[in-house]
Formats: structure tokens, C-alpha cells, sequence
């Protein structure tokens, strides 16, 4: 799942390699984990919902960048472009024709998996760094598009977006929203779970680690390039839709190309092309900014200086964000991965020599 | 044997903090001497040598146990550039040459070790020029053209330039037509003796390299399991039967029948 | 280990610091203040942010307000929507403030509305530029104290040209590319156009602009003799001296950003230059501002910005008003007809109706450099224009 | 003219930004997203010490310089050597970490105001007017003459002089350099010195000509299309590169849309994707590389 994290965890059946739920302590865990998760709203105030609200869209977006990115191997630097693509969709669906959200979501992913199409067509000639330019290049002509429509139309500030409604129902209040979100980023994340041990995600890393030799293994590699694209891109749009109903507009300003980095941030410091490592790296990314203001908050200052509070905030989240890069380069799945090592082989340091 | 130049004594090298590469190796090459190192894919010679020469950080690879003594004192852990200081010298097994550069710009990166820094450079480029004139016809082409043969020969003219005391080889003869890997060994014994050198060399080439080596090592999973004089090794029979392909009635042996062999039998050295 | 136990005992130290601070004598009116004060626009905004607390510092030094002081939560939205949301949504749903301040750029409007409209708390717009909104017919909860308003600005300025210059007036406009600079040179040109104003050429400077140059050589080429520009200061000045470094010799004129126009009128000392304002300058060294400027410096304030002053001055009015115990209706009600001097800053008063809470009307002053004298001397007095008849009038020139 | 001389001026300043990109990106693979963080800093060390010793602005300059190197030579031996060997991915959002972290230490030192160095400095950017009616101020003058003089030297050391001859070598191949006993991580340390060194000419030139302010790193990233359409590997495509989108933005200036100025960088990207994907002078291996 993770590679060249020395994990001694080989599998050796092809079942035991798809489970989704290896064995009865995971699973044990996993419950006592959901029960948490369903029970927080009993105790979490409104800036911890709303911070895990948050996370839960970043997490759909991270699966989506992952998915291209972490297992196909192409680089991704549209992501925020994407995600404004889906945005702006639902947003003028809404604002244009008074669309409802199971109609305007499910738009936001068409036109995502159409833009998907258009990003995959040059990952067959471009690799790498060049391919990622393209995928920028794309960012920019969407984020042009929206802002034409928006001053063109005169939402100089962004448009708002109304609360999803069924019937007599609308969604609105933390706890709904808390509920709402957190299963779809699980849904999502089951999604991408089934995407990575069954063939899609076996061609993708395929191709992401040798392209020729997948190629020659009758993998292809431009037909499953190109899906991985537009299986990104469109759920990329998803969390794009997801993020203006849940914060309630859509503009411009909200998708610079400085969100493609925190998603790439995101997938990096999870640990690129694993499932869990996304949910890590989109709960860390997002959660570190508040936990950095929360410490920062600590310190005890005279009001004068509190402003400058701010610029320490700014210096040490990107400090932390360095420190923790160099010291942990492979990313959170890495720690883990470590850790049970560790108590896989205990008392020893590694496997003894076979042989 | 005369006081080892080169003392490897217990090495274990850990892939990935998991997986175990060489475990307990122990080798000396002594002053002016030509040791080999043989062994079949993954025995962990080339492990041997990146342990040797430092080169082991850049793999995610460390030196978990053992010692490395370079002329009495300790090299292991010390970075690649330091060690080429202190006179060793590794010509690798692939990219052995800055393909962009030209061939006179390859030349010019090599760093004379300390011992040697005070020495004319241009008497040791007419030195490699020499046994190499070759390179010497096409010093200002991209070494990226050049043939097998010449690359192989700009690696050691490069090797050469740093005035080592002892030369890692490994695979010399790796892809080239055994009449060119026989003239680079040929190079390869005059050098020595010309230069008092020290090698020590991994080769595929069994008989062709035991012709020339003094000395030495069978490697197999990571373990030394059997080592001698050259010529006695090379009437060895187990040598012979897996090196060589001479069964021990005189008769080649399949390769079916050698796997058999190979599974069943143990080495003891 | 040790180090461990040393950090955690550091921590509990902390906390135990925190906890400890002698609760506040008396229960605080609690304002919330979302702001750029980090970030692209920082440049903008951190000064005005700096400005208004320290004059809540003074406030509360001098006992509070009706012996209740002012707790301030401060959250730095870095100029970036989402973080505003976030920010929003801590202030209103988690610390209850009465009031939500906004002092940040235009794009984090639109979230920090969709938060104080679902909890019913007033908004005040106190450092960014006047949103839709506050002008008639209002929003009943959101309130603006700041000067610039794009498109009355814009008709003054070319008024103003016009009534200035001998000449024929040949325009040029310049402007950052952000929509809210966009509406004001639109208004700035057809206004132009109507009262006889050739207009000659207009240059839109995308955001990473690095180099000035090109644009101005442009509008120089163009035969401009007045240029306008109406922008986030660095995209006023540069074009500025870009046109100076090309040998420009015509009129500039720009919206006159109180804290760098006073730094920028020494440095360049030009004639040339005219600066539009909604609130004075220091560099005209009237009294009331050096008193202003005082509360900033002994406060820890290290620059002053009027906007953040004058937004201070209003929610300070506004608590005032309130009396207490205030909640987030009646604070909305007593500010629905307040009406805030700010003397020798403003040349009237903020005046908020229940219809028009921008201000009933706006005044405004023409600065220009005096280098014979090293000083900043007046170009045009404070003049006042109507708002809801000056709004009617250009909706009728841009349509 | 003018066009023409708009175009030099604002050519130098791209051509000597895209220099740093390079010859980082050649030394240890890294795209250096603080870049432009890294020139702001310069930009305000720059700053810093023309107000720190009034009346003698001229010592300012090479000391600043000198901190610039520094700061180069400081981030490849903190942050960019430990990453060797890790994933790509990770060394560049290290840098990405780094923009943000000097940007946070220079709000805290400066505050986020405007200032003007030059201002502090008593010299004046004087405009001197050209045959053919263009105009030109000093400071333009010697962005061009810096430029042309960077790009020389860095040719000639690098095709001439032994340690240049090394340091193409360790780009090529770290571990084979260090085999043949050059301490790479003295080479890379000075190939971050050089980038930041010409950095921090590019930014006194800057923060003198225009401002100074903590949002001049954006500038960083304009000059980043210059180095990818000259070649991400190559020095000799960055002088083309810069020259060809320079001319190209101030004809959209002039005679398109000024807001195209924005996208004609990444307009000319495109199209360099399309028909040269390694750029005008890059290797064509290096695509696979990355």
C-alpha cells in the first residue's frame, strides 16, 4: 500500500491483499473509532464542528488528488482550479436557474469529469514537471472563466449559496452538517479503498512506477491515464460543490493556486498513494493553522504586541510545516507504518537473514 | 599475508531498516594486491563495495554492524567524498561517467586524493591519455557517445585522476564483448603493476578475473561462504561447477541440474 | 524523557498562567474583529487593524464603556474567503459577540454576510471599502464607516479635474484588475464622458504585475494629460513613478490612502500629485489627528491609520449607545440612527438611517505636495455630496 | 522604442530571477518555490543596512549581497540537504514552507508596510532619455548591464573553471561526483549561494526601482514560465527565454489587453509544452527525470 516504507507486512494471499478489513483488532478499533465520530457532537464546540466539517471536504478532494497523483503518478497541479470548476457550477446552477443540490451536484461532477477529459488528453505526451505545467496552464484559463461570469454579472464579491434543501427539509446547523459530511468523506474514502485494490488502482500504479513495462503487461496506459484523470477531476468537483454549500459562496478569491498546494501539502504529508494517508494529511493540513493559533494563544501577551501575534502564527505554520517534512519525508503512513514494525518485530530490530 | 590495506571485519548492512543486505562479512585486501569478489546476482558484492565506499545513505541503507578499517583507521559512515579522499576509489557498475559532459570535462571533475594533492595534474592526464589514448582522440566529444568499451575506460581515467590507493571495480566487464572486457582486464593488471594499486574486483567474468586476482571471496545470500588463493579457487570444484559450468566429470551441467544442486547443498568455507 | 516531563511542566505552567489572569472586574462587551492582517493584503489593512485596537486599548483604560470594558477576539483571515468563514463563524457562534467588525478585502464579504445573517448580528464594515449592502436600501445588519465608495469617489475626482485643469482634460485611468477598482474607473469614465472629459486610454494591471512601466508608458504615449487612478495603494503609486521615470510631466490623481499618501508626498516631492481623501492627513498637521496619532503611539501602535481610527470611534459610539446589558438587536437598533463626528478627520459626520447605513453623506477634500513649502496644502475643501441623490444620479450616467 | 526598452528593463529583472530557478534546479532537482521569498529577503536585508549606517548606502549593497549568499548557502544546509534521497514531492513543498515561514519573520521585523530603500538611501533613480525618444532611469540601466554581466560570468564559470566543470557534474550525477571525491554538498551549498546571490542583486534593483514590501516574492513566480520555456536545466535558453516573454507582455500591454500581461507567461508555457517540451534549450532526457 505504502512504498519504501520497509514494512514487513507482505502479504501473501491475493484475499488477504483486497480485504478491506484485515482482521478482528482492526475492525474492533475501526467501531470504537465510528462510535467517537458519532458521538462528537455531544461534546465539540462550534469551532471544532466546523474545523471537522472542514477536514471532511478536504478529505474528498485529497482522496481525488491522491488517487491521480498518489497511484496513477501524474502531477496534479489543477487541483484548486478543479475545485472552483465544481464550486462555480453548483453556484451559478443555483443562482442562474434556482437548480436544486441533487441537481447541481451532480452537474458539478459531470463538468469535473469533462474537464478530467481535458487534462488527461495532454498526460499522454507531457510527464512530470511539464504535465503538472498543463494542469496549472488549466487552472488559470478556469479560474479566467469564473471571473468573467463573476464581474460580468456582477457579484463583485462572490455569490452566496443557499442551504441544501429536500422538500420541508434543509440542511443546515453544525450537527447536521457534521453528519452530512462525515459520511460522504466516508463514502468517499470506501470509494477509493475499492478504486485502489482492485484493477483500476493496480493499473495506475502500475503506470505511475514504470509506464513501458505496465504497457507491455497489457496495461492501457492511455485509456487508464485519462480515466484517472477524469475519475480525479470529477470527484476533485465534488469536494469543489461540497465546499460552497457547506460555507454558503462561491468567488474567484477562494481558489487561489495556494489551495493546490495545501491538497498537495495534504497528499504529500499523508504519505502519497495511500487512503489513509490522505484522511491523515487533509485532518493535519487542515487542523494545523487552528492548532498553531490555539498554542500561539497560550502564551500569555501584553495587548499591545497582540497583533503581532499574528506574523508568529504565519512563521511558525510554516516552520512546523518544514520541520515536520524533513523529519518525517514519507509522511504520516510512514510513522504509522513504523510504529507497528516496531511491535510487529519486538524484540527485534528487523526480519533475520532468510536462509 | 602481508599487513591488509583493507580490513572488513563483521559487516551487516539493513536496507529500509528491514531488510538485511550482507550479514557478517568479513575480507582484507592487502597492499598491492588484486582480491575478487565473486558471487551471482544479489549475493550483495555490490553492497559490499557502496558499504566500502560510503555510498550507502543515498539507498536508505546503514551499517548496522561491523567495522571498515581503511589502513588501521575507521571508514565507515564517512560521506563518499571523504573517503575518495583518503585514496579509495570506486568505479561503479552503471552511470560511471557524466553522460553531458565532454570527456575532457569528465576528466576535470575528478579530485586527487589528499595524500596526492600536491602532484602535477597534467602528468597524471598524460598518464591516463597513455593507457588510454583513446580518450585522449576524443576528449572533446559528449560522453555520452562514446561506446561501452570507451565509457568504461573514461571511468577508470577518471578512477585514475583521483590517485587512489585502493580501486573498487565493480562488473568491469558488465555488457561488453568478452574481447574488450579481456583487453580492459589486461589494462586493468598493467595498471597494477605500473602504479603498485590495490584492487579489489567484482566480476562475473570467473575465469578471466581469477587469471589476474591474487586472492579470493564467494558470496552467496549475503554471506561470505567460501574464500582462497586465486588458482586454488579456480580448481575448485564447486567453482567450477558453478562458475564455470564444468561438472566434475568434465561435462557442462544444465542449468537444471545445477539449481538442484544448488538447493540441496550448503557451503562451507 | 526529561525533556518531556520539562515541556509538559513548561505547559502546565502556561496554562496555569492563563487560567489565573484575575478574571475582568466586570463583564465585557464582546467585539469580534475579522481582518487581513497577514497575507497579500496586509499592506492594506494590518495598520488599520493595529489603529482600532489601540484606541479600544484607550477605551478601556479609561474605565470601559458604561464601566464595562471591551473584550476583543481578534482572527486574522490572511485576506483568504474561507478562513473569513471560519473566523466568522468562531466569533458569532462560539464567542457570542455582540458585533462582528470586518477589516479585510472585499472577497471575504460574501462568507462573513451568509454567518451574521443566519445568527442576526450586526456587521460593521470598518476598513475595506463599502460593500452594496450598506447603501440604500440597506442591510439591516450591516453598517460602514469607511471613505472610499467607489463610484461617488470616482465622480468626484473627475469633477474635480475638470474644474481644476485650463486645459481640456485628456484621461487616462489606471487600475488594479480586482471587480470593486473595476466599478470605480467604470463610473470614473462615464462620468468623464459625460461632462466633456476626452477619455484616452485605460490600463488594467493584473495582480502579479512586476513592472509598472509598460502600463504607463502606455497611457503616456496615449497623450494623457490627467491620470486616475483608484486602486489598493501600491497599484496607485506605482504606475505613479513608473509615469515619472518615463519623464511624464501631466496631473495625477489618486485615492489618497491616509497612512501612505503622508509617507509618499515627502519622498517623491512633486507638484503633480493629487490625492482624493475622505479623511485627513497627518502631513496637514492638524491637532486632532496628532491627538489620534498620540492614542496610537501610547498604545503600542506603531503607525496610525485614520480608517482604523475612525471604525474605533463609530464602535465605541455605537457600544455607547447600546448601554448595557446590550444585545446583538437593540446594539443593531441604536446603530441604525447613529450619528459619529469625528472632528478634523472627516469633514461631517457618519450619519446611518435606517435605510442608508454607508452614511447619509459623504464629504470629501483635495489634497495636493507644496514643495516649496515641504508641506501638503489643500487643493479643494471639504465638500459635501448627498449619497442617496448622488447614487440616483449615477445610476443614471452608467446604466 | 520605448517598447523596446520596456522590454530590456523588465527582461533583466525576469532573466536574473530565472538564473536562480536554474541553476538550483540543475544542483540538487529542486524547484525552489522561495525563490521569490528568498529575493524579498535580500530585498530587506538590503533595507535593513542602508538604514543601519546612513551616509554610506554604497556598503549596503555587497553586504547585503553577502547576507543573500548566505541565506542560500543556510537553506540548502538546513532544510534542503536533509531531504536528499526523499521523495520530490516533499523536498519542494519544503521550500513551499520555507516562502511562508520568511514571510511571517519579515512581517514580524518590518510589519507589512511599503517601504523605499532608495529613499533611505539619498540616491535618486534618474530617468535618462535614449536616441529614438525612449526613456531609461539608472536603475534600469544597471538591471541590463547586471544581467548581461551574471549571465556572462556564470557561463564562463561554469564552461571554463574547474569547480563550474564540477558543479554541472554533481547535477548530473551527485554520487559519481562525490566517488570521484568532490565534496558535493560544498558544491550544492554554493550553487543555493549563487541563486540567492543573484537573487539579491535582482532585488536591491527591485525594491529600488519600484518598492519593497513582503508581497514581492510574487514576482519570484512571474519569473518562474522564463526559466521552464528557456529549458529548467539549461542557463543559455534563460537570456531567450526571458527577452521572448518580456517583448511578449509588452506587446499585450500595448496592443492586446493588459490584463493578458498576466497570461501570456504561462500563454508562452503552452505553447513551448506543445512543441518543445523541454524547453528552448533544456535536455530532452530531463523530462523523464523529474
Amino acid at each position: 500500500m505504502s512504498r519504501g516504507t520497509g514494512s514487513p507486512y507482505l502479504k501473501t494471499t491475493y484475499p488477504s491483499d483486497a480485504a478491506l478489513l484485515g482482521t478482528p483488532v482492526r475492525r474492533f478499533w475501526l467501531a470504537v473509532f465510528g462510535l467517537a465520530a458519532l458521538g462528537f457532537p455531544l461534546v465539540g464546540t462550534p469551532v471544532l464542528m466546523d474545523l471537522l466539517c472542514r477536514t471532511a471536504v478536504a478529505v474528498v478532494g485529497a482522496h481525488a488528488l491522491n488517487l491521480v497523483t498518489g497511484y496513477a503518478g501524474q502531477v496534479s497541479l489543477g487541483h484548486a482550479g478543479l475545485m472552483a470548476a465544481g464550486a462555480f457550477t453548483a453556484g451559478i446552477l443555483t443562482e442562474e436557474l434556482g437548480a436544486p443540490f441533487w441537481l447541481a451536484l451532480p452537474a458539478a461532477v459531470l463538468v469535473g469529469a469533462l474537464f478530467g477529459v481535458v487534462v488527461g488528453i495532454p498526460s499522454l505526451r507531457l510527464r512530470g514537471l511539464y504535465l503538472a505545467l498543463s494542469t496549472l496552464a488549466l487552472h488559470f484559463v478556469i479560474l479566467y472563466l469564473a471571473s468573467e461570469y463573476q464581474s460580468g454579472r456582477g457579484f463583485a464579491t462572490g455569490l452566496l449559496v443557499p442551504r441544501p434543501k429536500v422538500g420541508p427539509w434543509t440542511l443546515a446547523g453544525a450537527t447536521a452538517w457534521y453528519y452530512a459530511l462525515g459520511g460522504v468523506a466516508t463514502l468517499t474514502t470506501l470509494f477509493c479503498l475499492n478504486l485502489a485494490r482492485t484493477r483500476p488502482g493496480r493499473a495506475w500504479m502500475a503506470i505511475r512506477d514504470r509506464d513501458v513495462a505496465a504497457a507491455s503487461m497489457g496495461v492501457n496506459v492511455a485509456a487508464w491515464k485519462v480515466l484517472a484523470f477524469v475519475v480525479s477531476s470529477a470527484l476533485t468537483a465534488f469536494g469543489g460543490g461540497l465546499w460552497a454549500y457547506y460555507l454558503g459562496f462561491v468567488s474567484v478569491e477562494a481558489f487561489s493556486f495556494f489551495l493546490t498546494v495545501e491538497y498537495i501539502a495534504m497528499v504529500v504529508i499523508g504519505g502519497l498513494g495511500s487512503v489513509l494517508g490522505a484522511i491523515l494529511g487533509a485532518t493535519f493540513v487542515t487542523v494545523l493553522p487552528y492548532a498553531v493559533d490555539a498554542i500561539v494563544n497560550l502564551v500569555p501577551v501584553p495587548d499591545r504586541v497582540h497583533t503581532h501575534l499574528f506574523a508568529v502564527k504565519f512563521a511558525a505554520f510554516g516552520l512546523l510545516m518544514a520541520v515536520f517534512l524533513i523529519l518525517e519525508p514519507r509522511g504520516l503512513v510512514s510513522v504509522w507504518s513504523r510504529v507497528r514494525t516496531y511491535f510487529d518485530l519486538w524484540p527485534f530490530r528487523y526480519h533475520p537473514l532468510k536462509g | 599475508m602481508t599487513a591488509s590495506l583493507l580490513e572488513v571485519s563483521g559487516l551487516e548492512v539493513v536496507y529500509n531498516h528491514a531488510v538485511v543486505a550482507v550479514q557478517g562479512v568479513s575480507l582484507r585486501v592487502p597492499e598491492g594486491r588484486l582480491v575478487v569478489l565473486l558471487g551471482t546476482n544479489g549475493a550483495g558484492k555490490t553492497t559490499t563495495l557502496r558499504a566500502i565506499s560510503g555510498f550507502l545513505g543515498s539507498d536508505n541503507a546503514e551499517i548496522t554492524q561491523g567495522t571498515v578499517l581503511w589502513d588501521g583507521q575507521r571508514v565507515g559512515g564517512l560521506q563518499p567524498y571523504e573517503v575518495a579522499g583518503r585514496g579509495i576509489t570506486l568505479v561503479p557498475e552503471r552511470e560511471k561517467i557524466f553522460e553531458t559532459l565532454t570527456v575532457e570535462e569528465n576528466l576535470a571533475t575528478a579530485v586527487p586524493a589528499r595524500r596526492a594533492r600536491g602532484e602535477s595534474r597534467r602528468e597524471s592526464l598524460d598518464q591516463v591519455f597513455r593507457h588510454f589514448p583513446v580518450l585522449f582522440e576524443r576528449r572533446r566529444q559528449t560522453a555520452g557517445y562514446l561506446s561501452g568499451g570507451e565509457r568504461q575506460m573514461l571511468a577508470l581515467g577518471q578512477a585514475l585522476l583521483c590517485r587512489p590507493r585502493l580501486l573498487l571495480v565493480d562488473e568491469l566487464s558488465l555488457g561488453l564483448a568478452p574481447l574488450i572486457a579481456g583487453n580492459l582486464l589486461g589494462i586493468l593488471e598493467r595498471l597494477r603493476a605500473e602504479l603498485g594499486l590495490t584492487i579489489l574486483l567484482v566480476e562475473q567474468n570467473v575465469a578471466a578475473a581469477l587469471k589476474i586476482a591474487d586472492y579470493g571471496y564467494v558470496m552467496e545470500h549475503g554471506r561470505i561462504v567460501y574464500e582462497d588463493t586465486a588458482p586454488r579457487l579456480l580448481g575448485h570444484a564447486d567453482i567450477q561447477e558453478f562458475y564455470l559450468g564444468v561438472g566434475r566429470e568434465g561435462r557442462a551441467k544444465s542449468y537444471r541440474d545445477v539449481k538442484q544442486y544448488r538447493r540441496k547443498r550448503r557451503w562451507h568455507g | 524523557m526529561a525533556g518531556t516531563f520539562r515541556v509538559l511542566a513548561w505547559l502546565a505552567f502556561m496554562a496555569l498562567l492563563v487560567i489565573s489572569t484575575p478574571a475582568l472586574a466586570q463583564e465585557p462587551y464582546k467585539v469580534g474583529i475579522t481582518a487581513a492582517i497577514t497575507g497579500p493584503a496586509a499592506v492594506e489593512y494590518a495598520a488599520r487593524v493595529e489603529t482600532f485596537r489601540a484606541y479600544m486599548s484607550k477605551v478601556n483604560s479609561e474605565g470601559g464603556i458604561n464601566g464595562h470594558p471591551i473584550q476583543l477576539g481578534y482572527e486574522d483571515d490572511r485576506g483568504e474567503p474561507a478562513r473569513a468563514a471560519t473566523n466568522a463563524k468562531k466569533l458569532v457562534e462560539q464567542d457570542k459577540v455582540v458585533l462582528l467588525v470586518n477589516t479585510s478585502v472585499s472577497a471575504t464579504y460574501k462568507p462573513v454576510m451568509a454567518t451574521v445573517t443566519e445568527a442576526k448580528t450586526p456587521l460593521l464594515f470598518g476598513g475595506g471599502v463599502c460593500p452594496q449592502e450598506v447603501f440604500p436600501p440597506a442591510n439591516p445588519l450591516m453598517f460602514c464607516t469607511t471613505s472610499f465608495a467607489a463610484q461617488i469617489d470616482s465622480d468626484f475626482a473627475v469633477r474635480f479635474m475638470k474644474e481644476a485643469s485650463k486645459d481640456k482634460v485628456r484621461l487616462g485611468t489606471a487600475t488594479m484588475d480586482i471587480p470593486i477598482a473595476r466599478i470605480g474607473i467604470d463610473a470614473a469614465e462615464a462620468v468623464g464622458r459625460k461632462i466633456g472629459i476626452e477619455i484616452v486610454g485605460r490600463v488594467t494591471m493584473p495582480p502579479g504585475t512586476a513592472d509598472f512601466t509598460p502600463f504607463s508608458s502606455k497611457l503616456k504615449d496615449a497623450g494623457a494629460n490627467w491620470v486616475f487612478a483608484w486602486s489598493p495603494w501600491s497599484f496607485e503609486i506605482g504606475p505613479y513613478e513608473a509615469l515619472l521615470n518615463l519623464g511624464w510631466q501631466g496631473n495625477y490623481m489618486l485615492y489618497g490612502h491616509q497612512q501612505p499618501i503622508d509617507a509618499a508626498y515627502p519622498r517623491l516631492n512633486r507638484e503633480n500629485l493629487y490625492a482624493l481623501v475622505g479623511a485627513s492627513i497627518l502631513a496637514e498637521g492638524l491637532p486632532e489627528l496628532k491627538a489620534m496619532q498620540e492614542i496610537a503611539a501610547k498604545h503600542g501602535a506603531s503607525r496610525l491609520d485614520v480608517e482604523g481610527g475612525v471604525a474605533a470611534v463609530a464602535v465605541h459610539e455605537a457600544l455607547k449607545a447600546c448601554g448595557w446589558p446590550c444585545s446583538r438587536e437593540k446594539l443593531q437598533g441604536a446603530m441604525s440612527g447613529l450619528s459619529i463626528t469625528v472632528k478634523g478627520v472627516k469633514g461631517g459626520p457618519i450619519q446611518w438611517s435606517r435605510d442608508n447605513h454607508f452614511r447619509t453623506e459623504q464629504w470629501y477634500k483635495v489634497y495636493r505636495w507644496d514643495s516649496a513649502r515641504q508641506r501638503a496644502v489643500t487643493a479643494k475643501e471639504w465638500t459635501k455630496v448627498d449619497v442617496a441623490e448622488k447614487l440616483k444620479e449615477l445610476r443614471e450616467i452608467i446604466k | 522604442m520605448q517598447l523596446l526598452a520596456n522590454t530590456l528593463a523588465l527582461a533583466s529583472i525576469y532573466i536574473l530571477l530565472a538564473v536562480g530557478y536554474v541553476v538550483v534546479y540543475r544542483a540538487s532537482r529542486v524547484l525552489n518555490l522561495a525563490h521569490g521569498e528568498l529575493m524579498m529577503l535580500a530585498g530587506y536585508a538590503f533595507f535593513g543596512l542602508v538604514s543601519a549606517t546612513p551616509g554610506h548606502p554604497l556598503w549596503a549593497v555587497p553586504a547585503a549581497l553577502v547576507v543573500s549568499f548566505l541565506a542560500g548557502v543556510g537553506v540548502y544546509a538546513t532544510l534542503v540537504r536533509p531531504m536528499a534521497g526523499h521523495p520530490l514531492f516533499s523536498a519542494v513543498l519544503v521550500t513551499v514552507s520555507l516562502g511562508i515561514l520568511l514571510r511571517g519573520l519579515v512581517l514580524l521585523g518590518w510589519t507589512a508596510d511599503i517601504l523605499y530603500p532608495l529613499a533611505v538611501s539619498g540616491y535618486k533613480n534618474v530617468p535618462w532619455p535614449l536616441p529614438g525618444g525612449a526613456v531609461l532611469t539608472t536603475i534600469d540601466l544597471l538591471s541590463i548591464l547586471m544581467a548581461v554581466t551574471v549571465l556572462l560570468a556564470l557561463w564562463g564559470f561554469f564552461a571554463r573553471s574547474r569547480l563550474g566543470i564540477q558543479m554541472r557534474a554533481a547535477a548530473e550525477n551527485p554520487l559519481l561526483a562525490a566517488q570521484r571525491g568532490v565534496n558535493i554538498h560544498l558544491v550544492f551549498s554554493l550553487s543555493w549561494g549563487i541563486s540567492t546571490f543573484v537573487a539579491g542583486v535582482a532585488a536591491i534593483l527591485y525594491a529600488s526601482k519600484v518598492r519593497l514590501d513582503p508581497e514581492i516574492g510574487v514576482i519570484g513566480l512571474r519569473a518562474f514560465p522564463v526559466a521552464l520555456v528557456g529549458g529548467l536545466d539549461s542557463l543559455a535558453g534563460v537570456a531567450p527565454a526571458g527577452l521572448a516573454i518580456a517583448l511578449l507582455e509588452n506587446l499585450a500591454i500595448r496592443y492586446v489587453s493588459p490584463l493578458l500581461s498576466d497570461v501570456v507567461p504561462f500563454l508562452a508555457l503552452l505553447v513551448m509544452l506543445f512543441v518543445r517540451p523541454w524547453g528552448l534549450f533544456g535536455t530532452k532526457e530531463e523530462i523523464e527525470r523529474v
